[in-house]
């Protein structure tokens, strides 16, 4: 219902967000649109050479690593959707079985807490084959077991989804936990009463009513994806070679081993651009879908 | 004054190295505010982002002439050629020194630590152990012929961590030792010309890269260089190849130069690439600052406490007339290695530009993790890189 | 009446004590299926534990075992030198005062930075959800827009702004950044959580008070409890955790423990001194960790409460 | 205690209007109810008295004021919701209390007016504990309370009764006009519930797509629906309406419904003179049929379909025209009429409805 | 279509004991309502009869089996849910064929099925929406058509109308019956609204914390409250329940209320004998009341407090020894009623209810 109450209150409380949103936000990408047009080094030069101003575009989309980090953010965007698929099973089995829920929780939720930083050494350390799980797999006899992903371009990325799902899986749950809750306890009831399988009820019933959470859940993860950076700093720097790039260490690889503003400005740019088309639909989606249920619910 | 040092040093050898400055700088009546900041997390940017978010410190290690220049532009410069000169101090310093120091004709650098990139450092116990003689070596061919009798033995050869830097360390240095001055200067000098890929000197130093690559297990992956150093410390590999700065981590390991390890050039080397950690200071401040700064430059180039300098950080002393009994073994060398102006060639952080160095470590470094990789290959990138970056 | 009711039970009570079960049925203990799903929780949760039980393990061995390999071996000897070291004497750049220094740091980044990203945003949120104000729907498109903005492509925007704003290098520097990247999503967050409130408790207080913030303090405010703990967790956690923003932005004296932790972690001497490296790391975790263990059940009780939609 | 006036409000939402050119005027002390079914605008109406709307069109008045654009809280009116909205967080003496927020009272009066409302209410026990302490019938009377303490002339209430149970809303209707009988505020209530508009009103508004359809007391509205809508919108079971025609002559005016069935309305109150052959719809309430033969306006031989009991009454559904006709009748017959079976109920005179079949309206 | 019978039901959640040793049997073909407040256990003894909640003690019965230990969808039993629990994922089509996805039927039976169903519950228009794009009465419809495709003989209801609006509910409830009256299952349904239960059923159980006070047909719950609880639950305004003492003697058996007044009861018919001077508690319902004077088992000559129109009914209240008495009267009557006046009533003969004062039980 829209109200009539609009005083000056309101509006002028809006003021740090706008000025934040128009200034840094806004602002900032424009700024950056414009640097990527330049020839910047180090520090920002404000001369565009018209002649040549797709010069930095034109490199990156030359550039291999560029291409290896595109590549790279669709196998984590994959990858990472595991950890939707491992959320929504613990969920699911933490909300059936309600022993142990708390414990549960707490327990595939703390990796959250922890900076990538930090667990970032232990995981390193697991994978490493002189120290790691695989002489420890090896000595117990399974020594067919190959372990140490961060060894090879092939399998690095490995490494960064298993990290990245061990770390945000248990988000996930969380988000689908309150998804399971707000189920109405009457469908369970009724689909037992006619027998259901629990495999129909899941994939037939329960997961398309929770399209909303998944779809929401989709949405955080790529986010999250496209903005990996921590995860690959911490698993491999990138490496081996440049096997474990992604657009965001592109960027600030761009930029600190670079030292070539203009072109980190353009892979900043191509990132944002990479978000729009991923989002789009999903927003658009999003905003279809919230007004459907808006006219259901009159 | 609080001088604010901006670094990105702070493994124990090159704490201790600082401490000396510090040790100096406050007996001048000064103060040190330390930012340090580490390596390959974007150093220089986040120099860049400091004097662009208007914080820039009063002294900062750097040796990109870029930033120099940059500084320069935005009016932060700050010319020591006359002071140089006032202070007797150019007379005093080795070619290689000399010329690092200055950007565009122009000294605006302290320099603080001389280093050789590409060192043989090798554990004496092993090499008497497998009975080979590093310092016999008078060529690649000679080194790698022995490695066979290492291997035997029950040891690495040669210790060789995968990280894109001591990658790209090795590769400038084997380009300078194989390849010479004349076509390392026009890959990592600062006019490039692409024309030297095509050089077969240039390809056989390729090749030999790959020959270290291959000493390189799944183990190596990743390896920081002070552990890959410490695989010679501690008797797992016969020697390893990289800046004599690892003399630092054999010192602070309590081992004695000559005694417990040698060192020597890469064999045969035609050249050998000169590091110099150099010190900028921040101009366009205050008269008072200025005379602060001027104060830390003196402390840093001063002969004795270059000597302490030196002898903490495991470098060798910028001045020719460092007390000589303060050198050990090691640093003998390097002097002696450096008595030939001919034979010295520049470090590429000290004149090309970072983002073409950067690209030569992104393809070595590919190179070196991928065996498919032909040599061919390699130089079509760097031509194509060339292109793309400064042609 | 009351009397009559309590008669009533009287009559009940007197049932009930004669009577013996008729049909007396076993206590019905656990059943296959839950035991399955026990066991595959229990076996998720273990793998959900494996770095941190290497991370604490390790902090308590000597170099000495850490050297013969076995990671998941416990210590030999539990020893505290480790943490010590960590805390009191491990270098960063030239100082080796240890982590605590680092941790102050942190602390006094983490309140300026928690209060003006989650003020900021909560007011923001409140007057889009609850008051009407022109061009709200453009604005929370923009700002769902600017929730997908990379930090990457506004970073150098940024420093030059604080440093006109001359807070670049303090801690004001760091909490206006992490209050500007931070705003967006919150907003969404408090606004959704806030559209939830009933028209009517908003009707009844505009005719009561019509002051925005006096609502805002007296009735709004104390009923986003559910919200406050969830927003509050997850921006300790990141704004704790942030290297970035805390290397890029802070300076001498604002730089974060995470930053002290990189240059312990990243470069040591000789051997990596896993145990010091573990025992610092842990240190950095141990304050998000202590806020998940205890109120991690409030924070999944605000996501289920629906402070978190799409 | 002011009068309330509605002139020409028009509102629309976006395209949709919602109100057209409503007039209403309400005295002082009047007990208003609105009435009418879901979406015909009621809250609506309330809304923009209160001030949390504006209106399109139109001018609001309270006493000699014209509010139209006046700040909800300076309006000196009150207000109870639907779900009384309560600040949860604040306990039952801060949520009277809040209720002054914006008057700058001292502080004794604030108190004073508090442990005066809470006298009169029976809640002053209840003062230290949160709503959701309460239960529903007490949350009704927090609610009543902070409005009271305003001292305001008019009170509004929407609809605060529907989410109680039966029995705690026939308790709280009591109360609420216990005290609009002891305060003699101007009351503005709406609700869709008809026993509550009947109970309480002194004048009940019945609204109908944004329109009134029937403004007076509630015996003119029970009694004299004004169209067909507010007879079929009031009573339960509801009012029977069959089409008829007029058959004029003989001193006699009678209806005819199309099975024959004659119905006498010599003695209907009509407004235009009865014109012979005319098609209306006659209105027959349950409660005024009579089983078994007798005097009356109408005698029927029908067919019972079933009779069911509520309670106290019981309803009987005959099949008359092959429609069914609703009684009320007393339970000991009820249970005497057999599905199937025929049986002979008459109308009393001068209960009958008659509409015009096509305005719709009373004739 | 069998018997239901719960033999010694215990029903206990962690501590709380929900359901104590609960004996009931439905007969074939019956409509049994469990009536009851809120939290009385009804849900829950439903849900132990579909097997979605396990027995703590005892045995369920369906016709000679017993299903204690039996997979719900193993019962033979169909329920309907309060909220309707369609899966909103499914057409309606979908909704009917997913609740026969367990029975392994031939296609051609599950589609023969649901057409007919569909046909009787007039949903064929709908087969191919979702839920979400129907209306509450349209949902109710499907929910029942699910439970019906299942074709077993007893069928469970919980309080299947309480989410619909009041007019929606007096048809639904009208649809229910006859679809009882044609296909003659065994219905339990859980309500706590007593027209519904009062309308509806065949037998009614009225429950009580626990333990079912009364269980009869809806005329034998009216008329013959067993216990106090029942005697106030029952009815709208409640039964006046008053307290009085026994006067026995001369032929005659009176109640004797404090006030004096004397009611005469001796036509009721006692459990046991009347004992002179004993406590009991009189329940005279409302509309058993006559205004004037005559004859009847008592004459009160009381003063007026208020009256209510209610529309076809009116309800006025009395003060009779301090406290409210509620009437039922005629509306034109109520009118002639003036708050503060005197007036007459009686109470008709044989229509008084008794209760031991002590034990609440119906004497
Ligand atoms: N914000 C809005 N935008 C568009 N239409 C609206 C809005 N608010 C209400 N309406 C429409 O206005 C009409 C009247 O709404 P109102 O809330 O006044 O009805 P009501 O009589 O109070 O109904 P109820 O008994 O259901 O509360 C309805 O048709 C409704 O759909
Ligand atoms: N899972 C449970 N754990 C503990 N107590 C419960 C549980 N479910 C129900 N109860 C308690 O058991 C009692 C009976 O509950 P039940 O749902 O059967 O009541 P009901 O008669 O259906 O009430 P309503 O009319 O409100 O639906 C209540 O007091 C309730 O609080
Ligand atoms: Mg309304
Ligand atoms: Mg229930």
């Amino acid at each position: 219902m829209a109200l009539r109450w609009s005083r000056w209150s309101p509006q002028l409380a809006l003021v740090p967000a706008i000025a934040v949103t128009l200034v840094a936000f806004v602002g900032g990408i424009i700024w950056t649109v414009y640097l990527s047009l330049t020839r910047s080094r180090r520090i920002p030069e404000y001369t565009i050479d018209w002649s040549d101003w797709f010069r930095q575009y034109d490199r990156l989309f030359r550039d291999d690593a560029w291409a290896i980090s595109l590549q790279n953010l669709i196998i984590l965007g994959i990858g990472s959707a595991l950890a939707i698929v491992f959320g929504f099973v613990l969920a699911a089995m933490i909300d059936r079985e309600r022993r142990g829920e708390s414990f549960f929780r707490t327990v595939f939720l703390y990796p959250l807490a922890i900076s990538l930083i930090v667990t970032g050494a232990a995981w390193r350390w697991i994978f490493n084959p002189e120290y790691g799980v695989e002489p420890f797999l090896h000595s117990l006899g399974l020594t067919w077991v190959n372990a140490s992903w961060l060894s090879s371009g092939e399998t690095a990325m490995w490494a960064i989804i298993l990290a990245s799902v061990w770390q945000s899986s248990g988000f996930y749950m969380a988000l689908m936990l309150a998804g399971l809750k707000s189920i109405n306890s009457e469908i369970w009831s009724a689909a037992r009463l006619d027998g259901v399988s629990l495999w129909k009820l899941y994939t037939q019933i329960i997961i398309p009513m929770m399209k909303f959470t998944f779809v929401t859940c989709a949405i955080l993860l790529s986010l999250g994806v496209i903005k990996a950076y921590d995860v690959v700093v911490a698993m491999t720097n990138g490496g081996p070679g440049q096997s474990t790039y992604v657009p965001a260490f592109f960027t600030i690889q761009a930029m600190t081993g670079r030292g070539n503003l203009g072109f980190a400005s353009a892979a900043a740019v191509m990132m944002l651009v990479i978000t729009a088309i991923v989002f789009l639909p999903l927003v658009l989606l999003t905003a279809w879908q919230q007004r459907r249920s808006a006219r259901i619910a009159k | 004054a609080d001088l604010v040092v901006y670094h990105s040093w702070s493994a124990a050898p090159e704490v201790a190295a600082l401490n000396v400055l510090k040790a100096g700088i406050e007996a001048k009546g000064h103060t040190w505010t330390d930012i340090a900041i580490p390596h390959n997390t974007g150093s220089n940017v986040n120099l860049m982002s400091l004097v662009t978010g208007g914080q820039p410190p009063n002294v900062f290690m750097e040796s990109n002439p870029g930033v120099y220049r940059d500084l320069a532009g935005m009016g932060f410069g700050f010319p020591l050629t006359q002071w140089y000169t006032d202070n007797h101090v150019t007379e005093n310093l080795p070619a290689a020194v000399a010329a690092s120091i200055a950007v565009d004709g122009e000294i605006v650098k302290v320099p603080t630590a001389l280093h050789i990139d590409g060192m043989v450092y090798y554990n004496k116990d092993v090499a008497a152990a497998v009975g080979v003689d590093p310092a016999s070596w008078t060529s690649l061919d000679a080194m790698f012929a022995d490695f066979q009798k290492v291997r035997d033995a029950g040891y690495a050869p040669v210790a060789v961590g995968s990280q894109p830097f001591q990658v790209g360390y090795l590769m400038h240095a084997l380009v300078a030792a194989i390849a010479g001055p004349d076509i390392y200067s026009s890959i990592y000098g600062g006019d490039v010309d692409p024309a030297v890929f095509d050089d077969p000197a240039f390809a056989k130093t390729l090749e030999t890269l790959r020959l270290f690559s291959q000493e390189a297990g799944r183990e190596a992956q990743n390896r920081p260089w002070n552990e890959t150093t410490n695989q010679v410390i501690t008797g797992k590999a016969l020697m390893q190849v990289h800046g004599d700065w690892m003399k630092g981590e054999w010192l602070g390991a309590g081992k004695v130069a000559g005694k417990d390890f040698g060192c020597v050039e890469i064999p045969g080397a035609k050249s050998v690439v000169v590091t110099v950690d150099a010190w900028g200071l921040l101009g366009g401040v205050s008269d008072e600052m200025k005379a602060a700064e001027l104060d830390f430059a003196s402390v840093v180039v001063d002969p004795e406490i270059q000597a302490k300098f030196s002898a903490a950080k495991g470098s060798t002393p910028v001045r020719l007339d460092a007390p000589a009994a303060s050198l050990d073994a090691c640093s003998t060398e390097v002097l002696s290695i450096l008595a030939d102006p001919a034979r010295q060639v520049q470090s590429p952080n000290n004149t090309v530009d970072s983002d073409w160095q950067s690209s030569i470590w992104d393809v070595v470094f590919n190179y070196w993790g991928d065996p498919s990789m032909s040599v061919e290959d390699v130089i079509a990138k760097l031509k194509d890189n060339y292109e793309t970056i400064l042609g | 009446m009351s009397e009559i009711t309590i008669a009533a039970r009287n009559a009940k009570g007197e049932v009930t004590v004669s009577r013996a079960p008729y049909f007396p049925r076993k206590k019905k203990t656990i059943t296959g299926r839950s035991i399955a799903v026990l066991v595959f929780l229990a076996l998720c949760a273990l793998f959900f534990c494996i770095p941190l039980y290497v991370v604490v393990v390790t902090s308590f061995k000597t170099m000495d075992q850490i050297r013969e390999g076995a990671m998941f071996s416990l210590p030999y000897v539990w020893t505290l030198e480790a943490w010590d070291h960590a805390w009191n004497s491990a270098c960063s750049g030239i100082n080796c005062n240890g982590l605590k220094v680092g941790f102050w740091s942190s602390v006094s980044i983490l309140i300026p930075s928690l209060i003006l990203s989650i003020g900021i945003s909560m007011i923001t949120g409140y007057a889009l959800a609850l008051w009407n104000v022109r061009w709200a729907g453009a604005f929370l498109f923009i700002l769902f827009i600017c929730a997908f903005v990379p930090f990457q492509i506004i970073m150098f925007p940024l420093i030059s702004m604080t440093a006109a704003l001359k807070v670049y290098g303090s801690i004001w520097g760091v909490a206006l950044v992490h209050a500007v990247l931070a705003m967006p999503v919150l907003t969404l967050i408090f606004r959704n959580y806030y559209k939830d409130i009933p028209q009517e408790i908003m009707s009844a207080a505009v005719m009561d008070s019509g002051s925005f913030w006096r609502i805002f303090t007296e009735i709004i405010l104390p009923m986003s409890g559910n919200i406050l703990i969830v927003v509050l967790i997850m921006q300790i956690t990141s704004i704790w955790n942030d290297y970035l923003i805390g290397v890029t932005f802070g300076g001498p004296g604002s730089q974060p423990m995470t930053v002290n932790l990189a240059n312990l972690i990243t470069i040591s001497t000789g051997v990596t001194r896993y145990n010091d490296n573990m025992a610092a790391a842990l240190l950095t975790a141990i304050p998000p960790l202590v806020i998940y263990f205890f109120v991690g059940k409030l924070f999944v009780q605000g996501i289920t409460a629906g402070a978190i939609k799409g | 205690m002011p009068r309330v006036s509605f002139e020409h409000i028009t509102k629309t939402y976006g395209q949709v209007q919602v109100l057209d050119d409503l007039n209403l005027a309400i005295d002082d002390g009047d007990f208003l109810v609105l009435l009418g079914p879901s979406g015909c605008g009621k809250t609506t109406l309330l809304n923009l008295l209160a001030g949390l709307l504006d209106v399109t069109d139109g001018r609001i008045m309270i006493g000699d004021r014209d509010v139209t654009d006046v700040d909800p809280k300076d309006r000196g009116l009150a207000m109870v919701f639907q779900s009384y909205a309560l600040y949860p967080t604040k306990t039952v003496h801060g949520n009277l209390k809040f209720g002054l927020a914006a008057s700058k009272l001292p502080r004794e009066e604030i108190e004073k007016r508090i442990a005066w409302a809470a006298k009169l209410l029976q809640i002053e026990p209840l003062l230290n504990r949160k709503p959701a302490n309460l239960s529903g019938g007490q949350r009704q009377r927090v609610a009543i309370g902070r409005a009271l303490v305003k001292n305001v002339g008019v009170f509004l209430f929407d609809e605060p009764l529907s989410n109680l149970d039966a029995k705690l809303r026939t308790e709280m209707r009591l109360e609420i006009k216990k005290l609009h009988d002891t305060l003699k505020h101007t009351i503005v209530y709406v609700t869709h519930d008809q026993i509550e508009a009947m109970t309480m009103a002194t004048k009940i508004a019945v609204m109908n797509g944004g329109v009134i359809q029937q403004f007076g007391t509630p015996d003119d509205i029970y009694e004299r629906p004004a169209n067909l809508f507010v007879a079929s919108f009031i009573g339960s079971p509801g009012m029977n309406l069959r089409p008829a025609k007029l058959a004029v002559g003989g001193g006699k005016v009678e209806a005819v419904f199309p099975s024959g069935v004659r119905f006498d309305v010599s003695d209907y109150n009509f407004v235009a003179p009865p014109k012979d052959g005319e098609d209306v719809i006659a209105g027959l309430r349950p409660e005024h049929f009579l089983v078994g033969a007798g005097d009356g306006a109408a005698t029927f031989d029908i067919p019972v379909q079933y009779a069911e009991r509520t309670g106290p009454d019981a309803s009987a559904y005959f099949n008359f025209e092959n429609e069914l006709l609703a009684l009320r009748v007393d339970p000991d017959i009820a249970a005497r009429l057999k599905p199937g079976e025929h049986a002979t109920v008459r109308y009393l005179r001068g209960k009958a409805n008659l509409f015009d079949a096509r305005s719709g309206q009373r004739m």
